[in-house]
């Protein structure tokens, strides 16, 4: 008797008591199906049918023409009603055919659908062994005789409903995130709206215009900002970030953290404050190209319109506080923290701009390089609401430059920097502020260099056209660097013209870096806290790119737009909407049904070593602080991996126990059947 | 195929190209992975004065064009890495280079100038050997006259070394006729 | 294991067949700073990765181990102070303590041609990386005797930075270890414009065609004319050679009249740290013959030279 | 004529039973389209349906060599497509240092395989079978089957 038969022994001895309890002895029906010649052509189904009578706890031995058929399953309930038979076995097609209308067959009769097992006698062994007649026959017996150990010790795995708490969390208030939290108020769920920022909008509110239809985002994201900010069901809290988040899909406890405005909500956002202030700093919503002081608004149409007191750089000289009408000002405010529950998350966190600065040619952010700019530099530039109001102006001295250079690429496609991926949005941003810096300037020359134009999809081409139409210069090939004459000051782009193969010089009064979309910059804790795995890129994965791209790997938890990976804004949008839709539907029913096939966890056997944690994908089983692990039901996908990394096995899952699947491979490797 | 279209024939066959020629140039170079963006031609400095373009010397590699193998170009690359710190592929160009030319040495077009290098190496173990004026100079700073180099024990007669450096280093094909080399 | 503050001194070619100042300088600032230099008995040529790895990739690294084993067997890292010379030495030892395949070709072949064996212990140093990071500005700063105010165009050639991911020095783009030490002796580093492009000697390419070497170089000389530096600072005897010949050539076929004393790092920090003017070596070399360092007597304890 | 023919018969009856385990989603996904488009296979070949190759650890292995299998053999989906994340990653490491373990015992390695497939490729797992058979011949071959021991 090896060491292991002990263990195998001791787990049955347990089990035994509690499978016994609750299902009596086991008597089992089995069927096996002529299903025309399709498996009566090549094994013989009586002698199976016979062989199968012989089997331990074999009460009803049958075969039918057509097993799937109305009398077929009538035979199968007939048996269960009349003989008594608690557990079926079905030698037929495979379990996705008719598997599921015989579970449907005997639930009807009042036995638990999982009590019934599929053997599988079509395509795995008549249709493929046509002309080895005899083999088949040996092979189906065996596959009835597995199927017949398989289903002795199958247990009651119920369905349960568990209900949903009827709200939805959506984190980040970006275009994405504006998008989910409406459509998701629309179907009348209540939403828990939080933005990191101390403004609503995301990277749309800074830009200037949007491809291809050259249309101002202000018109596209201010119905969403109004629409959210003053919706009945939509809470919104800006300054906040998530704190903790406990449970799974349907219920989570969610606890957020929101940083103090150091100003009242009576503010009415008069701008008396800021007007005195004697601090200012960079703006970091304009990117840098203006200054704001240490109280202060992010831009004039900022919702909420509240002002807020950025105190790493506040002087604390009081002048706000005395000279504002509605004394709305008060430093004493408190970092607060709130808990709500919520059924469903939605993630939409967006992405932040390449920073170039790693890509020492271009000596982006060196001083003596301030013309080396980025897009969103020149979209704040080229915005209605800049400081330069909207004139295009070289940093370094604030004339209007004759020479404008667009590099792209800078970024991605760059194993160097390890940024693989092409972003697909770059070349469209990038002829779009083209052709408008060249329609404002018409005397001045624009140039692009680019590897690949990438302008996909309907009317970017037209897009591409136009910005040719007007005059843009188009050059192939990547620049190799900007040089810097430190006498004249004069920055020269260095490329080489490989469709004409002549390496150039080009004079660049300004440069513009199409800098690559990557990951935000919180996206580790946040990815920690909500337990889901990230791509090798570093954005949240999705279930499956193409037939689950919104839904995260952990149940419950969606992805909206660019924090999944870069998207422009309509497919950003469309994103957002199909998390929306799949986020509200176990909402809106109001309850989930989840089969309960999750592990059970032996305590006397567990050594509480935390290995099944770590295999654990949709992080379903947690471990409290004494180290006993627990398998959260709902968030469990039954997948089994806990299984074979637990050393003692003491973690199980139901109908896949190391017992159940010992005895159908010792009918499948020709050890003979076992007895009770 | 008559060989007076033969002579115009201005357009390539796959029957031109060889690229299994260059299977194992460099196998950890990814010069499979080239995009053609032009960034090492782009910042190639003997590439501005001359007519080295490395990037159209990668593109033939990988179309297995052999005839980058005769073109003096190659050899107009002073080494200075620029390109292989610049390529965001990582084909490392420099690498591919120093390849080819080890390919073009074996079909024997090798310049005179480094040949005659070859040749001090391989009797005096220098390649810049020493001469009196700085033998002279050596002794007023006060070092001795020769440096503990290989040259120094061929002075004193054993130059075991140098003869092994002779017979196994650097096998050069032998010079062609005139005639045949244009 | 490797001795602790002792160098394997490689000559190369260069230093001591046409330029022994530096190798004087050298090893005067070394024995100041207390390290112990040997002679490498038998060293050859790197061999120049120009030519002899243009003609044959092993070969050249078989020469390069023989170098290595020499400084093996004398059990201390080598100390180079040519970009050539270090370029070679340190991709080939890298190169070999990586590739086991490499290394029994090249082993077999060492066999052959003197019995040598590369284990791969010791490491190739660059008297560049050598003063800047390990003695460091701080630890050269007391033993300056005589500290200078001149402006110097730095030239740090190619193969001592680069390729990055091999050498692991610095970034090649914006180097700062020779500007940071030569403060200390008083040496402020003039910017020009495209001031790390190669001398255009490397690769062969002086001994291929030496116009069009001289085509980039004057490139670069009109560069460093347009800042008017008090001298050319070099880390290398061959771009110091370029730099030398250069200027002549230029003053001869290109109507140019260049008189820039070209100097290597070591003839700086030895004249900064007491070596009379007269070994320097200035009085040797074609440009810059009568150039004055100047700079003032540090009056401290006055130790004999 | 399919290639298993042509193998000797002395070998051949040697081959009683083949347990392949496969999993839910594109593993017996393979063997179901193989089946529906007739392609012929080897007989000895039995399949188990296991929730993912991930859940296969060296116990069911094991018992299955224990109790007179020949060889046995995971299928799972194909690296990426894995719809539990890592399941086949993790089946694949296991059954790489089982094969360790039995070269290390005196084993052939060939008696334990992991493949992966899809669902809809039909003569992937046939070609599967098709490549354990013959590693199997081959290693009997030179060894002789498990039960005897080699």
């Amino acid at each position: 008797m090896t060491v292991k038969e002990e263990k195998i022994k001791d787990v049955e001895k347990v089990d035994k008591d509690t499978a016994s309890e609750k299902s009596e002895e086991p008597r089992i029906g089995v069927f096996v199906c002529h299903c025309g010649h399709n498996i009566a052509g090549t094994v013989d189904v009586a002698e199976v049918a016979e062989y199968a009578k012989t089997l331990p706890n074999v009460v009803k031995a049958e075969h039918y023409m057509f097993m799937c058929s109305k009398p077929g399953v009538q035979m199968v309930k007939d048996s269960i009603k009349e003989l008594g038979v608690n557990r079926t076995v079905v030698a037929s097609c495979s379990k996705n055919q008719h598997g599921k209308t015989f579970a449907r067959a005997i639930e009807e009769v009042g036995l638990n659908k999982h009590r019934h097992q599929q053997v599988n006698v079509r395509e795995y062994c008549s249709w493929v062994h046509q002309k080895e007649k005899n083999k088949a026959t040996q092979k189906a017996k065996q596959l009835v005789e597995a199927g017949v150990n398989r289903t002795r010790k199958l247990e009651d795995v119920e369905t349960q409903k568990i209900s949903t708490t009827k709200a939805a969390l959506v984190i980040g208030a970006g275009i994405a995130g504006l998008r989910a939290a409406n459509d998701l108020a629309e179907l009348g769920i209540p939403v828990y709206l939080i933005e990191k920022e101390s403004t609503i909008g995301g990277h749309m509110t800074r830009l200037n215009k949007t491809f291809p239809t050259l249309e101002c985002p202000q018109c596209s994201i201010s119905p969403l900002t109004n629409g959210v900010a003053n919706h009945p069901l939509i809470e919104l809290y800006t300054n906040a970030q998530v704190k903790e988040i406990e449970g799974s899909m349907g219920n989570f406890e969610i606890e957020i953290e929101i940083k103090p405005r150091y100003v009242k909500d009576n503010c009415t956002s008069c701008g008396e404050c800021a007007a005195h202030c004697p601090v200012e700093v960079p703006s970091e919503w304009d990117m840098g190209m203006s200054m704001r002081n240490a109280i202060y608004k992010a831009y004039p149409q900022a919702i909420p319109a509240t002002y807020v007191r950025d105190k790493k750089n506040c002087i604390e000289c009081n002048t706000c506080i005395n000279i504002c009408p509605v004394q709305a000002v008060d430093f004493s405010m408190q970092p607060e923290t709130k808990k709500f529950k919520v059924g469903s998350i939605v993630v939409a966190a967006g992405y932040d701009e390449y920073d170039p600065t790693e890509i020492e040619p271009y000596h982006y952010g060196q001083d003596g390089y301030e013309d080396v700019i980025t897009q969103l530099k020149l979209e704040r530039m080229l915005s209605p609401t800049s400081l330069t109001n909207s004139e295009v102006l070289r940093p370094s001295d604030g004339k209007i430059p004759k020479n404008v250079v667009m590099i792209q690429c800078v970024g991605s496609r760059n194993d160097q920097v390890g940024n693989p991926y092409c972003t697909g949005v770059c070349c469209k941003y990038a002829i779009k502020n083209a052709r408008i810096v060249k329609e404002m300037y018409p005397d001045t020359n624009v140039t692009i260099c680019y590897i690949d134009i990438r302008t996909p999809g309907l009317n970017f081409e037209e897009l591409y056209k136009s910005a040719q139409e007007v005059g843009v210069r188009f050059i192939r090939g990547r620049p190799s660097e900007i040089v810097k004459d430190p006498i004249s000051g004069e920055l020269r782009v260095i490329v080489e013209d490989t469709l004409s193969q002549t390496p150039l010089q080009l004079k660049a009064d300004l440069v513009v870096l199409s800098a690559a979309m990557v990951p935000p910059e919180g996206i580790g804790p946040l990815g920690s806290k909500l337990h889901v795995l990230r791509s090798k890129e570093g954005f949240l994965k999705e279930f499956h790119i193409k037939m689950n791209p919104t839904l995260s790997s952990k149940g419950g938890i969606f992805l909206a737009g660019t924090i999944q990976g870069p998207k422009d804004i309509s497919e950003t949008v469309a994103h957002a909407g199909s998390a929306a839709a799949l986020a509200a539907a176990p909402l809106v029913k109001g309850y989930i049904e989840k089969e309960m096939l999750v592990p059970a966890i032996d305590y006397e056997l567990c050594v509480n070593c935390g290995l099944c944690k770590t295999v654990c994908a949709p992080a379903a089983i947690d471990i409290d602080e004494n180290g006993v692990p627990s398998v959260n039901e709902v968030a469990c996908k039954s997948c089994g991996m806990c299984m074979p990394v637990c050393p003692t096995a003491a973690i199980q899952l139901i109908n896949f126990r190391d017992d159940q699947l010992l005895d159908e491979i010792i009918a499948v490797s020709g050890g003979g059947a076992i007895c009770e | 195929m008559s060989d007076v279209e033969e002579q115009h024939r201005e357009y390539k066959m796959d029957e031109d190209f060889d690229p299994k020629f260059f299977k194992d140039i460099e196998r950890k170079s990814n010069i499979w992975k080239c995009i053609q963006c032009g960034s090492c031609t782009a910042s190639c400095e003997s590439g501005r004065w001359t007519a080295l373009k490395t990037r159209s010397i990668v593109r033939k590699v990988v179309l297995g064009d052999l005839s980058v193998l005769k073109d003096p170009d190659i050899w107009l690359c002073t080494t200075c890495y620029q390109c292989y710190e610049r390529c965001p592929r990582d084909v490392r160009p420099t690498d591919v280079i120093m390849e080819l030319r080890n390919y073009a040495t074996k079909l024997g077009n090798i310049s005179p100038n480094h040949r005659a290098v070859v040749g001090y190496l391989k009797n005096t173990g220098h390649a810049v050997p020493i001469n009196d004026e700085v033998k002279k100079r050596r002794v007023e700073l006060g070092l001795e006259e020769l440096p503990p180099t290989l040259y120094k024990f061929k002075q004193e007669g054993e130059d075991k070394d140098l003869k092994n450096f002779e017979k196994h280093m650097f096998p050069l094909p032998p010079v062609e006729e005139e005639e045949e080399k244009k | 294991m490797v001795k602790e503050k002792t160098f394997a001194f490689f000559l190369g070619c260069l230093m001591p067949n046409r330029y022994p100042a530096i190798e004087k300088s050298t090893k005067f600032v070394m024995e100041k700073l207390g390290y112990s230099i040997l002679d490498m008995e038998r060293a050859s040529c790197c061999p120049a990765p120009g030519v002899f790895r243009s003609f044959n990739k092993l070969d050249w690294m078989v020469a390069g181990a023989r170098n290595l084993c020499i400084a093996e067997q004398l059990d201390a890292d080598i100390l180079t102070v040519c970009n050539g010379c270090f370029g070679t030495l340190q991709e080939i030892n890298k190169h070999l303590k990586e590739n086991e395949e490499h290394k029994l070709l090249v082993n077999e072949k060492l066999k052959l041609i003197g019995g040598y064996e590369f284990k791969g212990t010791i490491n190739v140093r660059h008297v560049a990386e050598v003063l800047g990071y390990e003695v460091g500005p701080w630890g050269i700063e007391d033993m300056i005797v005589r500290k200078l105010n001149a402006r110097a165009a730095v030239h740090y050639g190619c193969h001592f930075l680069k390729p990055t991911r091999i050498r692991e020095i610095e970034s090649s783009e914006s180097p700062t270890i020779v500007e940071e030490f030569i403060e200390v002796l008083g040496v402020e580093s003039v910017r020009f414009k495209e001031q790390l492009t190669c001398c255009g000697a490397g690769g062969g390419l002086k001994a291929y065609s030496g116009d069009t070497s001289m085509t980039i170089f004057g490139e670069k000389m009109k560069n460093i004319d347009e800042v008017k530096p008090d001298f050319i600072l070099d880390i290398c005897p061959f771009c110091h050679l370029q730099f030398e010949t250069g200027q002549d050539y230029l003053n001869k076929n290109k109507n140019c009249n260049y008189d820039y004393p070209v100097i290597h790092l070591s003839q700086l920090v030895a004249y900064c740290m007491g070596m009379d003017q007269e070994f320097v070596g200035l009085q040797y070399q074609m440009m810059g013959r009568d150039y004055i360092f100047g700079g003032e007597e540090i009056k401290k304890e006055e130790e004999a030279i | 004529m399919s290639e298993c023919e042509i193998m000797d018969e002395e070998i051949q009856e040697k081959i009683q039973n083949v347990v392949v385990f496969m999993c839910n989603e594109c593993g017996q996904g393979s063997a179901n389209t193989a089946g529906v488009a007739r392609m012929a296979y080897e007989p000895a070949i039995r399949i188990i349906r296991v929730q993912c190759t991930g859940q296969i650890g060296p116990i069911q292995i094991m018992d299955a060599l224990d109790n007179g299998a020949d060889a046995v053999a995971c299928v799972g989906c194909c690296i990426g497509a894995c719809h539990f994340f890592n399941g086949n990653l993790l089946s694949m490491h296991r059954i790489k240092l089982m094969k360790k373990l039995f070269k290390e015992l005196g084993y052939s390695d060939q008696f334990v395989n992991q493949y992966t497939s899809r669902a809809a490729e039909g003569e992937t797992a046939v070609g599967d079978f098709e490549d354990i058979v013959e590693r199997l011949s081959t290693a009997i071959k030179e060894k002789g089957t498990i039960k005897d021991g080699c």
